[in-house]
C-alpha cells in the first residue's frame, strides 16, 4: 500500500508534535538538562507552521515537501528521544536538541551579525572566483594549446591546500579582510576552473561546427556559444565552489575575524561548546538552504532551454 | 563570385589504430553559380566532403580552393545546412537566426537584423514559434530553421547535406523553389554543392550530378542536366528526355550497390 | 557587565594627552592565556596609557606570529611561537609574559593511577597538541625521566585540546596533554588529572607577549605602556578577582566556574613578567626534544628592560603597592 | 497479437506559461497485423502521437489501449524507431544491438545474443562497422542501425518515425522490402504504425493511410489501400488505380496545407 | 613572428641552464644562503633530462611539453633569481629556491614515507567515497522522488567543514586512522555526488526515451544508460574530488599522524618552517601530477567514444 502525499504530510506533522509533547512531558535527562526548553518547543512550532505554509503555497511540490519534513521530523524526534532524553550518547559531543536550540536564543545577534559578516566575504571571494574561473576555464578548453600547458599546472597548483595559503595571503594583502576574502577565492576557483573546461570538452562538437561557420571572433565563440553550452557543467562546477566556499569559511575566518559563521564554529570548537558548534553547523546549513533556494532560481532560469518536457 | 575547386581531396579517418579511408582522389570543378548535386549510397563519404569544402575536417591529401584561394578554415563565405540541422538549443528559432545574420552581415543595426530574422522565419511559415526552443520543434521545423539559417547568413557557396529529408513533400517542394529562387534571383548567382539521396530532386535542381561510389568514395561519373531554366516540375518528369537520364543516373548509383544489396539479402533469410 | 573607566585606584602616568592617543594593533588568542589582555582592555588601562589599542583575534598561534612578521599587528603573545620564530632568525622579541604553568596531564580515573610516575609512561600512548606549552614541557619531562621519546612512548599528536579530551575519553590513548581551562573540563567530565607541568618545570612559562625587534628601537616607549597596562591588569586581577571573571567572560566563551577554578588553579599563574630563565629553559627543551635546531642565542630575543622600566615607573607611581613590590621580587628571582 | 486504440487522444505541450494543443481528438483504431501510416504536414503532431503510444509521453486527455489494455509507460512489446535515431553514443553499433536484444529477449544465451546481433547487422550491411561508435558511423548507417535494433527487439509492435528519411533510393528499397518480410514472416503479424512524408511509401506499404491535419493535429481522413499483396512495385505505380488513389491523398493532404504555402511565399517576396 | 616549438624548447633548455649558471656563479643574499647548492643544481639538472627525455618519447606532444618546460623555466629563474639572489621579499616565508630543494637532500625519507602513508588513507577514501556517491547520485538524479527530498538535504548538510567532523570521528570511530580516512571520504564526498547528479541531469532526454522503450531494470539502467551517459560530469566530479582529498589531506592527517604529505606540511608550518613548507607543497604536486595522470589515462579511456573525430 503506497501513502498518499496527504497521509504523509499527516504523519510528519504528528511525529512533529510528539517531539514536542514528549519535550514538554518527559523530563530531560541529567546530563543534557537546560533551564528551559522554550527555544527548542518554538523551533518546532515554527518547523510546522513553515510545513503548513509550504504545503499550501506550493502544492505542486508538495509530495518534496512532505518527503522533507517527514525527514526533518524524524530526526528531531529520534535526537530528542535518544540523546535529549535518554542520553545514549557522550553529552557532552552529543547535546541534545533543547540544549542546541538554546544557543539560538542566547547568541542571535552574535550569529545574525556573524551571518552578515560571513556573507559579505563569502560573496566577494566567490564573485570573484566566478568571474575569474568561467572565462579562464572556458578558454583553456577551447584552445587547445592553452589546455596541454596550463590545465596540468593548474592541476598541479589546485590541491594546495588554503592553510598553506594563510601566510602568503596575510602577508601579502593590505589587510585581513583581503586575506579572508582571498581563501574564498582560491576555494571557490578550482572547481568552477574544472567545470567550464570539463563543459567546453563536452559540447556536441555538431554544435562547435555550427558555430564555425559563421567564423565568430574568438570573444563571441566563448560568450555566446562555449558558455551558454557549458552552463549545465558550470553550474556544477559553481555549485560545489559554493559548498567549498562554506568549508573554506572556517579556515578563512581564523584570520582576526571576530565574527562570523566559520568563526563561530571554530571557536566554540576550540572551547568545546559541541552545543554551540552544533547550532552553528545548523545556521550553516539554513544560510545555505537558503544561498541555495537563489542559486537554483538562476540555475532554473539560465537553463530553462533544457530538458523542456 | 565562388568557384569550388576540389583537386585530389582524400580523407582518411583512423580510429582506435584502425584506418577507414573515406574519401579517395576526388576531384571536382564547380564553376561559378553553378548548381551541382552529389548522389551516393550512404556512406559514401558526402557528408564528409561537404565537411572538408566548409573547412571544418581537414582532408588527408588534396587541397579545396574557393575563388582559386586554398581553404585552410570554415569562413562566412560558405553557408552550411548540416545533415543532422545543429541549432543552438539555448536561442530560440528566432535567437538563431539573428545570431548567424549579427555575424555575417556586419553593418546591419539591431533592427534591420530583427526585421531579416522574421522575414526569414515568415519564409517557412515558423513565425508562431519563433519564441521557441529547439527541443520543442519538431524535425521538420527544425529542419526549416537550420536552411534559413544558412540563407540569412548571405554566403557566396551554399553547402546543404540532404536539408530537406524531414520534410513533408508539399513543403520540400516549397522549399526546393526557394532555394532555387535565391540560388538565381539576387544580383549574383551562388554556388550551390547539394547532397541528396532523392533522383528525382537531383534532376529538378541541378545543373550536374555528381555520383559517387560506396566507400572508399570516389567520383564515379559526373552528369550534365541539360534541362532549360525556369523548369516545370509536371513536364519535365513528363517528358522522355527526363527518363532517359534518369533511368541512366539510377543504373550509373546501383550498378556496384546492387551487389551489396544482394549479400545483405542473404543476412535476411539467414535471420528467419 | 560594561565596566566603565572608573577612576583608576593606580593613577597611571598619562604623560601623552587623551587626543593624540597612540594606535596599536595587538593579537590574541582567544585564550584564558590572554586574560591581562583582556582586562587591561576591559579596565580601560590600554587608554590610561594613552593607547588605541586594537584586539586582532587569531585561532591559532602560526597566523598570528606571522601576522607580526607581516607587521599587520605590532605585538601579541602567541605560545611558545615567538621562541621558534626567533630560533628561525625572526627578528622578534619578547618583551613580557602573559601566562606561565597551566598544563599538565590528563587520563581515565582507572588508568591516572598506575600513571604517576613519569617511568611508568613507557609502552604508552598520550595525546598532545603538538608545540603547546604542555606539549613540550611534558616531553622534556619524559625525556629527563630517561626515557627515549621515539621508542619507549606513542606520542599522538592531535590538532586541540578538546581532541585531546575526546581521545582520552573514547579510551584511544593513555593519558593526554591538557591546560587550563581544559584540564577543568576534563575534570567535569570524569577524567582525573596525573600531574600539572609545573611539577616538572616549576614557573615555567606559556605565552610570550612578542613584537619585532624594530619596534622597540624606533618606538619603546609605546610598548613599555603596553607593559604597564598589563601589569594594572595584573593588579586588577589579584585584587578583584571576580571583576577579571568577567572580563575574561567578554572574550571567551567558558563555562563561569570552570573559568573561576582555573584561575584559582595552584598550577596555573597568570603573570605579566617576560622570566628570562625561564624562557631559556624552554628554549633549550626545544632544542633537546628534536623540535628546533639552532644557532640562535634566546637571550638576544628577550628583552626583559621593558617590563621592568613598566614595572618601575609603577612602583615610582604608588610605592606602597604590594602587587607591584611581589612583581619587582618575582622579576629579580625570574630575570637576573 | 497486438491491436492499437487511440481513444479521443489530445495533448497540449505547456511551454513557460504558453500552452500550444499539439493533438486534438484523436480516434484511431489499429487491428491486429494491420500496416498503417501516417500523412501530415510537418509540425502536425506525428512523433507526439508516436511517443504517446509508445508510452513516453502522457496525453493531456484520452487513452491508448494496446490489446484493450490502458497504456501506462513503455514496454518491450513495442518497438520505436525515433526520428532522429538515438543510438547510445558509448556503445558500438554490436553494443547497441545487443543490449536491445538482451534486454527483450531474456531467455537467450551470450551467443545466441551475439548470432543474432551479427545477423541483423549483416542484414543492412553494416557487418564491417560492428565497432565503430555512432560517433563515427554516417547519418545513414545510424539509421540503419537503429532500425535493425528496433527489429532485434521483436516487438509486437512497430512504432516507426520516418525511418527511411537518410536513406539513398537502393537502400531504402531494401529496407522497405526488409520492413513487409519482418511485418508479415513470422509465426505472427507485427502491428505497424509508420510515419513517412513520402506518398508512394506509404501507398506502397500500408494497409491504410491516417492523413493528419496541420496543426492542432487531428486525424481528417483514412484511407484504405486496397491493392492485393504481395505488391510489386512498378506494376502499382504503372496502374490507374493507383494515381487516382494517390491524387486523392494528396488532395486531401494539401487542401489546408496550400493557403499556409501561399501566405509562405508571400515571405519570400517580402525578403527582395 | 611566431616561434616554432624547436625554438621554445631552446629557450626553455637555455633558461634552465641561465638558473643553473647564476645559481652556481653568482652568491646567494646573507639571508637565503644555505651550505650547498647542489640540490638545486641537481634538481635543474633533472628537469633538462626529464624535459628532453619527453620531447623525445612523445613527440607528437612537443608543443605543450615546451610550453610547460618554459613557464617552469621562467619560474625557477625568477625565483632563483629575485628571491635567491636578490631575497626582494622577507627571506623568512619566502625562501629562495636552494633553501627549498635542500629540504629535499635531507628529508627524503620522511618524505617517501609521507607519500605512501597519505596515498594509503587517500586511496581508500577516495575509492570509498567514489563507490558510494555515483550510485546514490546516479540514483538520486534519476528518481525525481527522491531527488525533490534527498538532494536539497544533501546540499544543507554538504558545507559542513570537516573540522567540525573531526571530535566525533575520533570518537565514533575505532582508530584514528579511520578517522582520517573517513575525513577524506568526506571531503570527496560532495563532489563526486554533485557531478554525478548534474550528469543524469544533462543527458540528453532522447537517449533516456531510447532506454526507457527497452524497459530495463532499474539497476541496468543506471548502470549501463545513466552511468555512461553522465560519465563526462562524473570526471568533472572526481577530479575535484580528488583535489578536495589533497586539500583535506591537512586536516585528516592532524588526527595522530606522524607522517605524510599534510602532516609534514601542517607540521613545519606550525615550526615556521617555510623552507619545508614550500618543499612540502612542491611533493605534493609532483604526487598530484603522478596521481592525475593516472586519472587522465582512465578518463580518456572511458571516454573514448566521445568527441572521435
Ligand atoms: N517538448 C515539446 N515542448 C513543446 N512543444 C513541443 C514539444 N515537442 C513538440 N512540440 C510541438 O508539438 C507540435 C508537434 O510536434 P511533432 O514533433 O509531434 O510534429 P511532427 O508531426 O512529428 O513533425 P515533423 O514531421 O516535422 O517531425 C509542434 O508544433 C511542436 O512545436
Ligand atoms: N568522425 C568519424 N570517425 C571515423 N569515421 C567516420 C567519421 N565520420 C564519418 N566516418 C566514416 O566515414 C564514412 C563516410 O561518412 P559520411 O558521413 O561522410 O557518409 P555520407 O556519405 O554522408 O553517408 P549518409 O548518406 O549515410 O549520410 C563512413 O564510413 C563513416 O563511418
Ligand atoms: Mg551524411
Ligand atoms: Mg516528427
Amino acid at each position: 500500500m503506497r501513502f498518499s502525499v496527504k497521509h504523509e504530510a499527516g504523519i510528519a506533522g504528528i511525529i512533529l508534535l510528539a517531539t514536542a509533547v514528549l519535550t514538554i512531558a518527559v523530563p530531560d535527562a541529567p546530563s543534557q538538562a537546560v533551564n528551559s526548553n522554550s527555544a527548542f518547543i518554538t523551533v518546532i512550532a515554527l518547523l510546522i507552521i513553515f510545513f503548513g505554509a509550504l504545503l499550501y503555497l506550493h502544492p505542486k511540490k508538495a509530495q518534496a515537501t512532505a518527503d522533507i519534513f517527514l525527514i526533518i521530523a524524524v530526526v528531531m524526534f529520534l535526537w530528542e528521544f535518544l540523546l535529549g532524553k535518554l542520553a545514549l550518547l557522550d553529552p557532552f559531543i552529543f547535546p541534545g536538541p533543547a540544549r542546541v536550540f538554546r544557543v539560538f536564543e542566547i547568541d542571535w545577534q552574535q550569529m545574525l551579525a556573524g551571518v552578515v559578516s560571513s556573507l559579505e566575504i563569502l560573496s566577494v571571494g566567490y564573485v570573484i572566483a566566478l568571474v575569474t574561473a568561467i572565462p579562464i576555464g572556458l578558454y583553456i578548453g577551447w584552445k587547445k594549446r592553452l589546455f596541454g600547458a596550463a590545465y596540468p599546472i593548474a592541476k598541479a597548483v589546485s590541491p594546495i591546500p588554503p592553510t598553506v595559503y594563510l601566510p602568503y595571503a596575510i602577508v601579502l594583502l593590505p589587510t585581513f579582510a583581503a586575506s579572508s576574502t582571498f581563501l574564498i577565492f582560491i576555494g571557490a576557483f578550482w572547481p568552477v576552473l574544472v567545470g567550464s573546461v570539463y563543459g567546453v570538452f563536452s559540447i556536441d562538437p555538431r554544435l562547435i561546427n555550427s558555430a564555425r561557420i559563421l567564423s565568430l571572433p574568438e570573444s563571441r565563440m566563448i560568450q555566446r556559444i562555449l558558455f551558454p553550452a557549458a552552463m549545465p557543467s558550470i553550474f556544477s562546477g559553481a555549485l560545489i565552489a559554493l559548498i567549498m566556499s562554506f568549508i573554506t569559511l572556517t579556515v578563512a575566518e581564523m584570520i582576526a575575524a571576530t565574527s562570523g559563521l566559520g568563526w563561530y564554529i571554530q571557536y566554540h570548537h576550540q572551547f568545546a561548546n559541541y552545543d554551540r558548534v552544533i547550532a552553528g553547523m545548523i545556521l550553516i546549513m539554513v544560510v545555505v538552504v537558503a544561498v541555495m533556494y537563489l542559486f537554483d532560481r538562476i540555475q532554473a532560469y539560465s537553463l530553462r532551454w533544457q530538458n523542456t518536457q | 563570385m565562388a568557384t569550388i575547386d576540389l583537386q585530389n581531396i582524400s580523407m582518411i579517418y583512423g580510429v582506435n589504430g584502425t584506418r577507414h579511408v573515406a574519401l579517395e582522389s576526388v576531384n571536382l570543378k564547380i564553376r561559378d553559380g553553378e548548381f551541382v548535386s552529389l548522389l551516393g549510397p550512404s556512406g559514401c563519404g558526402k557528408s564528409t566532403l561537404i565537411d572538408i569544402v566548409a573547412g571544418l575536417k581537414t582532408p588527408e591529401h588534396g587541397t579545396v580552393l574557393i575563388d582559386d584561394e586554398p581553404v585552410t578554415g570554415p569562413g562566412p563565405d560558405r553557408g552550411v545546412v548540416f545533415q543532422d540541422y545543429s541549432l543552438f538549443p539555448w536561442m530560440t528559432a528566432f535567437e538563431n537566426i539573428c545570431f548567424a545574420i549579427e555575424h555575417t552581415n556586419g553593418n546591419l543595426t539591431r533592427k534591420e537584423i530583427e526585421e531579416r530574422t522574421e522575414a526569414y522565419l515568415d519564409l517557412v511559415g515558423l513565425r508562431a514559434y519563433r519564441n521557441s526552443y529547439p527541443n520543442t520543434l519538431s524535425g521538420g521545423m527544425r529542419q526549416r530553421v537550420s536552411i534559413v539559417r544558412m540563407f540569412s547568413m548571405n554566403p557566396k557557396v551554399f553547402l546543404m547535406d540532404e536539408p530537406f529529408g524531414a520534410l513533408d513533400s508539399l513543403n520540400r517542394i516549397y522549399m526546393q523553389d526557394t532555394l532555387l529562387h535565391l540560388w538565381s534571383g539576387g544580383e549574383e548567382h551562388k554556388t550551390v554543392l547539394f547532397v541528396t539521396h532523392d533522383v528525382d530532386e537531383a534532376l529538378q535542381l541541378s545543373d550536374r550530378i555528381a555520383v559517387m561510389t560506396p566507400s572508399p568514395g570516389r567520383i564515379k561519373e559526373v552528369i550534365d542536366v541539360p534541362f532549360p531554366r525556369p523548369r516545370c516540375r509536371k513536364t519535365l518528369s513528363a517528358s522522355t528526355e527526363y527518363s532517359t537520364l534518369k533511368s541512366h543516373l539510377l543504373s550509373v548509383l546501383y550498378c556496384e550497390m546492387l551487389n551489396e544489396i544482394e549479400r545483405q539479402e542473404k543476412g535476411l533469410k539467414g535471420l528467419a | 557587565p560594561g565596566t566603565p573607566a572608573t577612576v583608576p585606584d593606580s593613577p597611571g602616568a598619562t604623560a601623552t594627552p587623551l587626543q593624540s592617543e597612540k594606535p596599536l594593533k595587538i593579537g590574541y588568542l582567544p585564550s584564558t592565556g590572554h586574560a591581562l589582555v583582556f582586562i587591561a582592555n576591559e579596565q580601560r588601562y590600554f587608554d590610561e596609557q594613552g593607547l588605541d589599542v586594537e584586539l586582532f583575534q587569531f585561532q591559532n598561534s602560526a597566523e598570528g606570529s606571522t601576522a607580526i612578521i607581516a607587521k599587520k599587528i605590532d605585538a601579541g603573545g602567541f605560545g611558545p611561537s615567538p621562541l621558534v620564530y626567533a630560533a628561525k632568525g625572526s627578528p622578534v622579541t619578547i618583551i613580557g609574559g602573559l601566562m606561565a604553568e597551566g598544563s599538565g596531564v590528563i587520563a581515565l580515573p582507572e588508568k591516572a593511577d598506575q600513571l604517576r610516575d613519569l617511568k611508568s609512561f613507557a609502552g604508552k600512548t598520550v595525546a598532545t597538541v603538538r608545540m603547546s606549552s604542555g606539549d613540550i614541557h611534558f616531553r622534556g619531562a619524559l625525556q629527563d625521566a630517561g626515557l627515549n621519546l621515539q621508542k619507549d612512548v606513542t606520542i599522538q599528536e592531535l590538532s586541540s585540546p578538546s581532541a585531546v579530551l575526546d581521545a582520552v575519553k573514547a579510551g584511544k590513548v593513555d593519558a593526554g596533554v591538557a591546560w587550563t581551562p581544559y584540564m577543568e573540563m576534563a575534570q567535569s567530565q570524569g577524567l582525573s588529572v596525573i600531574e600539572y607541568t609545573s611539577e616538572y618545570y616549576p614557573k615555567h612559562p606559556c605565552c610570550r607577549m612578542a613584537t619585532l625587534t624594530e619596534n622597540l628601537e624606533t618606538d619603546r616607549d609605546t610598548y613599555v605602556r603596553m607593559e604597564k597596562a598589563l601589569i594594572q591588569a595584573y593588579r586588577y586581577s589579584k585584587t578583584n578577582p571576580d571583576g577579571a571573571v568577567d572580563d575574561i567572560l567578554r572574550y571567551v566563551t567558558i563555562d563561569r566556574g570552570v573559568l573561576k577554578t582555573s584561575l584559582e588553579n595552584p598550577h596555573t599563574s597568570i603573570s605579566p613578567d617576560p622570566n628570562l630563565h625561564g624562557v631559556v629553559q624552554t628554549y633549550d627543551l626545544l632544542k633537546s626534544i628534536g623540535y628546533i635546531e639552532t644557532s640562535v642565542r634566546i637571550q638576544d630575543h628577550v628583552d626583559s628592560s621593558v617590563y621592568k622600566q613598566a614595572l618601575d615607573e609603577l612602583t615610582a607611581e604608588n610605592p606602597n603597592d604590594p602587587v607591584y613590590q611581589q612583581l619587582l621580587e618575582d622579576y629579580r628571582a625570574m630575570n637576573e
